[in-house]
């Protein structure tokens, strides 16, 4: 999709919404759709083929985290496997108590299912952000109650990329017995992940992050915790999430994440040098932009912007006519037009916000496509400013 | 998103700037989304000779205003008054259900240029 | 897979277990995976295209089943869709009753979802069928109680393939003003459905059971009917399912389930020659066997029958070693070993069943294939007859 | 799901079919799953001379059957008595977790053909 085509050159710059399947990875999938279609929880020969395919995916995900193939459970997604740790925890510690902390700043899979068990009699404590986006592990001690029974903070956040500090609040969270669970779905080849090191119980991931495919991921339980199963049926995935396995999506799963995880360094450090490049840039030419996140603890890909002034649609739209893509907050509220939630959590007032643009680079990415945001970007701004009664 | 009408409005807006000697200037702005619209109106014989716009918001928000000023422009302050966020939609071609609101910038910054004008000269608002 | 390997021939027969991707398919679904790789919700033009694909194949699914396009909903599979019809129809309906009428033949996606329901205090009535299988719509219609919120009735069997009277008793539940269901995994380019003349409020179907893919299937909700969001997040598929789409899967779904309406006639006719030619050679050759389920009202493909004296893993097993594939029951449960409950609900006592074999035929299979099966099956059934000490 | 030993003993069981002039002959069936196995003895000086089975039962209850005849084969009553299903298991190199009791199905008919032997004779059951 990048590179010059016919009479523009196209900036794929969304890998935080979603990235494409590398072809290494769709061809290890191919098999599985037309020759390899077994069921895999069949008796006879093929299904069996199958199996051993799914279970070697199962080591693959269970080596980029540390963990052991059994505490792996596929599922449809990092929604799907949100959803399923804190809704299947609670119901399985509900004896143990009713209540809940987490942070302002969760994925919306995180945030609507608080609210939802907020409906259903559960208590939620959503912890505070400072101003680079950051959870403060004393913060996360101090809200713990008596009857607190499930801890969930990001590992990274997806609109700004601050990396929360996961491994302090596993210490505090296993400390007091309570159940540590993190949505990693941004982390997953930007971070290197150790379970045990980070007292994580509940992990939930999404391949489509990672030059996986979409409509499939993972959810991490740690061998002896007890969740409910969210989906009833069948016994796959030893009984605890029923369904027919999406047998070539995990396949792509685990060649995904074992691609992602091999260089986590030498992959960081290549972004980590264009997004520099493009950050640099864009305050340095565009008067009153300024970098929302943290400057240094942020994924490696992400330059998340504001410029005073104007609108992020507007600004998104016009950066799309001219063949760059990023997004203003996540993907899934971008119908709405409302000022992103994880930036009002950081203090920035919605007015003074301005607009609000998303760029996370990645694989898809080169020094030319940094150079030609560079060169378009501050144009653009500019002409919207020129419209505004507010021009910063 | 939007068909090419918008597309079209928003990427070259009618209209866009401001008036220097302007009979009147007014502005809205709508406290959920925090998008704000200007509207500077020349007045000649009860009709709008000129109208410019500027607008801080979104596509639909930019879009609307442009095609607002050009439905205004040259036309009485009594037909001006009646214009309604509808005509503007309608003139687009239609907006995206969420963006409907949007659209009702344009109209409300007319509105409160055309009373202002009144005040400014002794008559009573509409 | 079929045709003669090397060594021997490769006959499957376990299409009601699942399907190949036919290849029309996957090549529609190939572009979404790494060039269409956008996200569906993004605001940018790429995603745009995406969402124009994600709706077309909505219109395929709803041209289908006679809906409209904004009552089908997609999701990871049949089971997933099963679990949301039911859990979030009575979480809808909880005020107005918590009685729900099923049968005792449906899939487990169905079974153990509703027996989930009665630990969280709904009344399951789980209503017995007849020796072939059917559901008596006058049983129905007796079991409905002034708190019934919901009747759940799978349209055709996967063990026995029994097609049950849909239309009659969505007629009754219509008339009771009560939410009907119904479990049409099996069903989809078998039996012509139209939602509105079988009055079906909620219907699941899962792509990898007609040539599409696994891991994607569909929700259709009835325009008007209320049922709560089963997963939580983002703003996909009108906020009522989330999670980022599995796009390829979904084209390839549409592409599916268009490909398998298209003559439903047809292709229901060529499999129900090829089946009735392995039905009746099996039953004149084989001694103490029989056809299990209805001799008409049954799916054009499945061949259910039993072989007393014997087991059904070893049968399978041994045909497995001779290139056969089929299976005892459903999937899911072959690894318990259990008779089929749906056997035993249709009152073939456990030890008289014997050995029950599960042949459902498909696109895959010829003429050549029920020749190959009725050279082989025979002489198998005799050699574990000859090992028994019951030998029928 | 099965191992290659468990496989060669369910295709090619050894031991299978009846011994027209045993000197016992027991059955036991499993409530549970409704496997059957009937075990023949040929028994000369307290030693199993001979031993045939016929099983109704799944691959495990098969191969299990096949490898408990060959493994009480020649041995004396005592030795035979002493034969666990896990000998059975481990001989085969062992089974998958749901399948393990039908191992049981063998050790028990052959505890029950001793024990027979041993009435037949006077004697009182172990
Ligand atoms: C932090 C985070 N959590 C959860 C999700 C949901 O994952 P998916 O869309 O794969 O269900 C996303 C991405 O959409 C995310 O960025
Ligand atoms: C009748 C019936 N319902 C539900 C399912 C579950 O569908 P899936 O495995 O795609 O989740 C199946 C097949 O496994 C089925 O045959």
């Amino acid at each position: 999709m990048n590179g010059s085509s016919a009479h523009k050159r196209q900036v794929y710059m969304d890998h935080a919404a979603t990235t494409p399947t590398h072809p290494d990875v769709l061809a290890a999938m191919l098999p599985y759709f037309t020759q390899e279609f077994g069921n895999p929880s069949s008796l006879y020969s093929i299904g069996r083929e199958v199996r051993r395919a799914v279970e070697g995916a199962r080591m693959q995900v269970a080596a980029a985290l540390g963990a052991a193939p059994g505490e792996i459970f596929f599922c449809a997604g990092g929604t799907e496997a949100d959803n399923w740790a804190l809704k299947g925890a609670v119901s399985a510690q509900r004896g143990r108590g009713s209540h809940i902390i987490t942070t302002a700043i969760e994925h919306h899979a995180v945030l609507h299912t608080c609210e939802y068990l907020e409906k259903q009699g559960f208590r939620v404590t959503y912890l505070p952000v400072d101003r680079y986006g950051l959870v403060d592990p004393d913060a996360v001690a101090d809200a713990i109650c008596d009857d607190t029974i499930l801890i969930s903070v990001m590992m990274a956040n997806n609109v700004v990329g601050t990396i929360e500090p996961v491994e302090a609040i596993g210490e505090i969270a296993h400390r007091h017995g309570i159940l540590f669970h993190t949505d990693a779905v941004q982390a997953i080849g930007h971070v290197p992940i150790d379970v045990e090191k980070m007292h994580i119980d509940l992990l939930s991931l999404s391949a489509h992050k990672f030059y996986g495919p979409k409509g499939i991921g993972a959810l991490f339980v740690r061998d002896g915790v007890a969740i409910e199963r969210f989906i009833h049926g069948g016994a796959q995935e030893k009984g605890q999430r029923a369904g027919t396995e999406y047998t070539p999506g995990i396949i792509g799963l685990g060649a995904a994440i074992e691609r992602a995880c091999r260089d986590i360094e030498g992959h960081a450090a290549r972004l980590r040098r264009l997004r520099d490049r493009l950050i640099d840039g864009v305050l340095r030419t565009v008067p009153h932009s300024t970098l929302n996140g943290h400057p240094a603890l942020r994924l490696p890909g992400n330059a998340s912007m504001s410029f005073a002034g104007i609108d992020g649609e507007a600004l998104l739209l016009m950066l799309d006519a001219e063949g760059i893509y990023g997004s203003t907050g996540s993907a899934c509220s971008s119908a709405s037009g409302e000022p992103s939630y994880v930036l009002t959590a950081m203090g920035v007032p919605p007015r003074r916000a301005g607009a609000s643009l998303r760029l996370t680079l990645g694989e898809l990415n080169t020094d030319e496509d940094v150079d030609y945001v560079l060169d378009v970007l501050p144009g653009i701004v500019e002409r919207l400013r020129a419209m505004s009664p507010r021009p910063a | 998103m939007y068909n090419e009408t918008v597309m079209d409005h928003f990427t070259n807006p009618r209209n866009v700037g401001v008036i220097e000697d302007a009979d009147v200037v007014a502005e809205t702005s709508s406290p959920g989304c925090g998008d704000i619209t200007k509207i500077y109106l020349k007045i000649r014989d009860n009709r709008i000779a000129d109208v410019k716009f500027q607008t801080l918001g979104c596509a639909a928000a930019i879009a609307s205003s442009s095609m607002a000023t050009e439905l205004v422009k040259g036309k009485t302050l009594e037909e001006a008054w009646k214009l309604t966020r509808k005509d503007v939609a309608d003139a687009l071609g239609g907006l995206p259900e969420p963006k409907l609101h949007c659209s009702v910038l344009a109209e409300d910054a007319i509105r409160r240029a055309i009373n202002q004008y009144r005040i400014d000269r002794g008559l009573a608002p509409w």
